[in-house]
């Protein structure tokens, strides 16, 4: 089992991640940030593996990833 | 569980002031990255654009200067011939690059200055407010060319990498195309590649990025990163140009 | 006088350059200042320094820009056109306050002109040709000697203020041959840089920038630079009085007018005329204070330049109304004669002394 | 007519019609043969998706138009609400989106006006149209120009492709008039 | 008033072009002045025109240099560092005696800057920031009514002194969207052009050049543009004077600042205070004798700029040491405000008028 | 007898004020012959360099521009676009062309810009002394690079035809090497070809023509043209690069 | 039989003329011209074909030909 | 030292060694510590296979290098002959090279001095030495230095190549000198 944590206040909401992600793991959030993006959020924490593919394509850097 | 994926320490803590999506964020953190690994951080120079890139020395950790619009081949030259031992790069947009920049970047390259060259094409001004590019497409819309780039009326996309290899000058030229994980690999091989041409002392050396501008493209990030690929790269084949 | 060597203007300026340890030129041929460059090429080398011809006169500004921005003394050199390309990165450079030399060799203008001798880019030089609030210090040497004795002072005062300098010579100055000693004895400071972009090696980072989005940052780089440009008008004012202790005309030029000027004085004095001479070194800062000194005890002011009317501005906004100040410019390359100012002399001296309140504009 | 100036900076996220309200007031106050200036943010300042701009209504001719101090902030989300608050003169009136963002705490001396313009917005079936929710409320408050001369200018203001809006976007004007008068 | 439209004064240059007749644009972006190649790209080929974006701004004014050459009428627009890049062209164009319109809608400076609103390239423009002596000339619209007005006047007055003319803007007067009436109603003069380079056909072969080895003939062409300058201190002077008659303290500005200015004046009246306003329209020729006349009556003089302190070098040659002058300045992208003028005119008037002989450099 | 050679009429009287063999005059005749054999002088206009070629306007039949240095293709495209049934000529050496105007020169070719561009490469800066000009050969001497070219220093030479044939924009490119009468001949066909397809709206043309500076390089003329063909064109080969 | 003429005062002396004709018809003078030049001269009128080759190669235009 | 003052103009086609002979005369000035300048041309006046140059040489200060009204002109052929005779000072000394060139005849004033230059160098030995008879005729005449000067200026202001030709140089100097002494 792996771990992503998603800056939501450097998110912008550009949903690379969600489009990228293999395992369909990050959604877009209904809310917004501070300055009014609405930011991505991890959903699906038992088929994240890790890859790390949602924090090399994350525009904003706002993505850690454990494994 | 261990950490695999953190910021790079060739990034400063600020924020990116880019649009939602826009892949000078991406190009910025790989060039970070590469410092990072290469351990030239505290060595390094980089010089900004005059772009949406503007703003760079605020996101990296390495001393930056900021030149003059399309003169940063000159101002790195500038640095690179007093400091040798040091490393230089330059980041660059189409507007910077390919069109007021033009005859800096080419006698730059003519001379096999020893520097790093970051081109971001994304076929538009971004900061300006969209306006047409030396690299807009045939047909593509633009603010000054609103129905659309007449060959005609405002000729062709210019095709850096190929102008370039036609010189005896720079070491190693790729066109690079980030629009998919492999892709992006791709793009930070390059750019490591660039940087350690320079430490060997190799010569000049470039990477063009085909980027996107989500916001003067009118389309979603995800949107435009197809439109690189379904687009872009007709007129602008990625490629290994020049390796030597 | 073994120890003298007879040179060109323009080749003493490298010799000057090299005796102020100028780290890195950057150059791009034009007449009448090609003699520049071309020693160039030779001695940097020699001397372990930085030589490259740019492809233009806007690559080089920018290369002298880069180099100064990793804290080397850079210079670059041209003549008028070739300056007029300078223009938007000196303003950059003054904006990063950053230290360079730059030698002007102006020819005749405008446009294309000719490669003959001008004085006509005085304006650009000490206004601003470029954008925005800055200002170049501005020394004008006047023989092959101060051609060589310049060089280590322009960069010195460049690196004191951080600001770019213009020596601003002509083609007379630069082509002219006359005996000069290279003596060397230079006092050659070395001034700390801690904000060079060199390597952030054991500091943090630096920048060089002129970009401020926020006006009040931008507007207080501003007033820095007015208050270094201030500090300049109390410190570096350099000019040379000739015979004026008793003047009652006192003409005021700089450069190789300035030496046919002298001719004129004493020409003026042998007919029993009170004629001095005012020859500025420093262009800008301007000897505000000084020539308002002299208009205050009644001296009336005859400013003599290869131009339509530059400098007279300046010596205008210092009289500020207290005595006459007359004009007499040659341009295009022409070269007033020694008798051709000695004629105005007499007129002027002819002519009782008048408050004239508008500019006049004669040039013959 | 009587003496009058306003001077309203108006700000939001790109997208939330920021600018076409400005524009509105300005055409509004050509209508009523008012002074009006209209100053909108340009350049770099317009990256990172958000947009302000100033518009100074007057009978006077009007000198400078950009705002130092404004009359009125009509801010749309936090982040410019945050920005802009300190600027607004003293004793000036502050309008927020409290959709979206909380009223300031350190501007006691404003009058300071909550209005739910997203949730208004979406009652009156335009979800867009928060934009329009704030400007009615304004408007309402401050009287530089009518509401009336606001609907007048519609036409002109909108792209021909957004004017079957034109009766929803009245609605949500409405709305937010009614929730301060 | 239902023939008014709001529009951005950058837009309204652009209306104004085309009814000037401006037969070819060439541009380069650069913000605050980005609106007029966009509409210029969309309004010229609508009537047939020729728009064009250039690589470069240098190359801009040198298409300009091109299409005048030709006998069209030819503009081109930027902002303060682009127009930097055009000094060389501009001294080829003043120096070829070509007509031709060039728009600077300034920014705060020094380099790069920021792209809010400045009054800092002055001296640029009216002294000549390019090499030798030519000059621009200059004038100022400060509303979107004259962005639009001011087109044609500044083409008519490029052909007839066969000039480049400069429309100095700032980010303000660019930016700021008006009411504005495209009445059309200009009388538009075609001036002949028998020195056109348009093909020789049934006349002798045209040379457009500025290169003269010869220093008498440069000194000629000197003498003629000066001549031609001369003409146009007698004959295009423009002014406004506001509540000057009685004026004890005359303000002095153009541009946004001078709007400004005119609610200060209002301000002052209230408060009682005899002040007036000298709105600038031609910044060169420079309104030298209406001012010396002013001062004559004994007025006293504050300059307002978005700068450093440029105009009032102007200011202060006009006056000629007659009365006092003042100057109030903010700069890299400040605006200044109603609020704060009026301070400096009470500080102002409550002080005793003295007799400055130093320039006094006050930037807050 | 008949005449079978006399001045042509697209030149002036005046006389060549060049060095003695410099090619220059040379080429300046061809283009006079070309227009007096198009019958188009009294439609045409050229744009001088800023070079030795300075003075051109006191030779040429047609009406004449002067150009600043480097951007004759700025100011013929000026010109070409407001009189597009005029014929337009620019006349640039390698300094002026390949040097400070290297920006005008590219884009002028990408815009496909419908002039004809006549690029005299002399490797060196014949006006102001004999410095070295961007295509000065590795090794060869000049006043700036007094013990030969050394590309560690300055860079290689700068290709134009090479450089140029990458854009879509140019219709026609040639580099001829007029150092015998063949090569006379073949360089009178190319600047034709080069004005004829103006005439037909094909877009840019450029002919480079390896010339000669027997001042700088201090040789005689012969000597000149055999050194063009010994070391100019290894490498500057002479060819047709695009032909469209 | 062929005739050339070469304009003394326009010619500058760069042997080129000579060099290339192929009958070896022109020579060098030993006299100066006003500039200061040694122009060259048509010598072997009876070998000349009118080619036309000299005024080819001359860069000054000095050189005239009939056949 | 008396007070003196010389200004020369020496005009010939390249390669007749103008430039040695003036700085041969600017050299010698140094050694008997005069002032002096010397003003060559430059830039494109150097086209076209000409030359000239100012040498002036005083006991005063000297103000412009530039001569408007030479006293002397030194010209070796006939083109730079015709060229600055006209700007001769008024009863100035002409030296022409009479190998080439003839004598002007609108300069009445002038004392005109004719010196068969190239003839008495291949006298000498050196057809190449015909500036130096023109500078020996020309110092003997003016006496601005001494031949002796100019002499001991050989080894310095000659490039070393050419120092084998010093003794039939100072012949050729000497033959100058004699024809008008
Ligand atoms: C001399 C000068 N000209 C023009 C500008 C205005 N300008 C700023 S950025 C830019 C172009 C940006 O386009 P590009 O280089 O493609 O960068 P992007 O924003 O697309 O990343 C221009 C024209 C300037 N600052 N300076
Ligand atoms: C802006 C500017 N820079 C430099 C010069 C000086 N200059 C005149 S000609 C020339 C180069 C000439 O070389 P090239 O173009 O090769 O022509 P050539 O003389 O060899 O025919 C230069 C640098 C100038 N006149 N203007
Ligand atoms: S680490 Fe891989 S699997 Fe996990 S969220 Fe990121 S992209 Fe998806
Ligand atoms: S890629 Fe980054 S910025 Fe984009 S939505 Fe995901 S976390 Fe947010
Ligand atoms: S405008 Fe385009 S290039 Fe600039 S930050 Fe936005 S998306 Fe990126
Ligand atoms: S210097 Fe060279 S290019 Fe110039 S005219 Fe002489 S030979 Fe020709
Ligand atoms: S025409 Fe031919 S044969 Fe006759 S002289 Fe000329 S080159 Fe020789
Ligand atoms: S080719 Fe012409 S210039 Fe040369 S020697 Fe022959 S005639 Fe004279
Ligand atoms: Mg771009
Ligand atoms: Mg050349």
């Amino acid at each position: 089992m792996a771990e992503i944590k998603i800056d939501r206040e450097r998110c912008k909401g550009c949903e690379l991640c969600v489009h990228f992600c293999p395992k369909g793991c990050i959604e877009m959030e209904n809310g917004y940030n501070r300055k009014g993006y609405q930011p991505s959020t991890f959903v699906k924490r038992d088929k994240c593996t890790g890859c790390a593919i949602c924090a090399l394509v994350c525009p904003d850097v706002a993505i850690e990833v454990w494994r | 569980m261990q950490k695999v994926y953190s910021r790079p320490k060739g990034l400063t803590d600020a924020e990116f002031a880019y649009c939602a999506g826009c892949f000078h964020s991406v190009a910025h953190r790989m060039i970070a990255e590469v410092m990072e690994e290469l351990d030239i951080i505290d060595r390094t120079i980089g010089v900004c654009p005059v772009g949406c890139a503007v703003f760079m020395y605020e996101y990296m950790a390495c001393d930056m200067i900021e030149a003059a619009h399309g003169r940063a081949p000159a101002v790195a030259t500038g640095v690179k011939r007093v400091l040798p031992d040091r490393i230089v790069f330059s980041y660059q947009g189409d507007g910077d690059l390919a069109s007021i920049g033009t005859a800096e970047i080419i006698h730059a390259a003519a001379r096999g200055e020893n520097i790093t060259v970051i081109f971001i094409n994304n076929t538009t001004y971004g900061m300006t407010g969209g306006q047409m590019a030396p690299t807009t497409l045939v047909g593509q819309k633009s603010t000054t060319c609103p129905s659309g780039r007449d060959p005609k009326q405002a000729g062709y996309p210019l095709r850096v990498c190929e102008l370039l290899a036609t010189l005896d000058g720079p070491s190693y030229i790729e066109r690079v195309a980030p629009t998919n994980p492999a892709g992006f690999n791709r793009t930070k091989k390059a750019i490591r590649k660039a940087f350690e041409n320079q430490l060997e002392g190799k010569g000049f050396s470039l990477v063009e990025i085909l980027s996107n501008c989500p916001t003067q493209w009118k389309m979603s990030p995800i949107e435009s990163l197809k439109w690189i690929d379904e687009h872009m790269t007709k007129t602008f084949p990625p490629g290994v140009f020049v390796d030597r | 006088m073994t120890d003298k060597k007879l040179m060109k203007g323009n080749i003493a300026v490298c010799h000057g350059a090299i005796a102020a340890n100028c780290d890195a030129f950057f150059g791009y041929p034009i007449t009448p200042q090609n003699e520049i460059p071309e020693k160039m090429s030779e001695l940097m080398p020699q001397h372990g320094r930085v030589f490259l011809q740019a492809e233009s006169e806007v690559a080089a500004i920018n290369m002298v820009y880069g180099a100064a921005a990793a804290g080397k003394r850079a210079m670059t050199s041209s003549s008028s056109p070739g300056i007029s390309l300078k223009m938007e990165g000196l303003s950059y450079i003054a904006a990063c306050e950053l230290p360079c030399v730059v030698v002007n060799v102006q020819r005749g203008g405008p446009g294309l002109g000719n490669t003959l001798p001008g004085q006509a880019d005085y304006f650009q030089a000490v206004k601003g040709g470029g954008h925005g609030d800055y200002r170049l210090l501005t020394i004008a040497p006047w023989s092959v000697q101060e051609c060589y004795e310049f060089m280590p002072l322009a960069f010195d005062l460049a690196d004191r203020y951080r600001n770019p300098v213009m020596v601003l010579m002509d083609a007379i100055v630069g082509q002219m041959i006359e005996p000069v000693e290279l003596h060397a004895n230079f006092e050659i400071h070395e001034y700390p840089k801690p904000w060079a972009t060199n390597g952030a090696r054991g500091r943090a980072r630096n920048i060089i920038n002129s970009l401020w989005i926020d006006s009040a940052v931008m507007e207080d780089l501003n007033n820095r630079l007015q208050a270094k440009y201030e500090q300049a008008r109390r410190h570096e004012v350099r000019l040379w009085e000739y015979r004026t202790g008793d003047a009652e005309l006192i003409l005021v030029a700089y450069g190789s007018t300035a030496r046919i000027c002298r001719t004129v004085v004493d020409m003026a004095r042998e007919e029993g005329m009170p004629v001095g001479l005012l020859r500025l070194i420093s262009l800008f800062p301007f000897p505000e204070r000084e020539i308002n000194a002299l208009a205050k005890q009644g001296a009336r002011f005859l400013a003599v330049e290869m131009s339509a009317g530059q400098m007279v501005e300046d010596v205008r906004l210092a009289v500020n109304g207290l005595t006459d100040v007359g004009f007499y410019g040659r341009t295009g390359g022409s070269v007033p004669t020694p008798a051709e100012i000695l004629d105005r002399v007499r007129e002027t001296l002819h002519k009782p002394p008048v408050m004239s309140t508008q500019a006049r504009r004669e040039v013959s | 007519m009587n003496e009058m100036h306003h001077e309203i900076i108006i700000a939001g996220m790109g997208g939330q019609g920021v600018m076409v309200i400005g524009q509105l007031l300005a055409h509004a106050a050509v209508l009523e043969d008012k002074n009006v200036v209209w100053f909108p943010a340009y350049g770099p300042e317009t990256r990172g998706g958000t947009a302000d701009c100033t518009v100074i209504i007057s009978t006077n001719e009007i000198g400078s138009p950009v705002s130092s101090a404004p009359d009125t902030l009509i801010a749309l989300n936090q982040l410019l609400l945050d920005k802009f608050a300190p600027t607004v003169k003293r004793e000036g009136l502050i309008l927020v989106n409290t959709s979206l963002a909380s009223p300031p705490k350190d501007r006691p001396d404003c009058k300071i006006v909550e209005v739910p313009a997203n949730d208004i917005a979406k009652e009156v079936g335009n979800p867009k149209a928060a934009n329009m929710v704030m400007l009615g409320a304004y408007v309402e408050l401050a009287k530089p120009v009518t509401l009336d001369s606001i609907k007048a200018s519609m036409t002109d203001v909108l792209p021909e492709r957004y004017h079957h809006l034109i009766p929803v976007n009245c609605l949500a004007l409405e709305r937010g008039a009614q929730l301060v008068s």
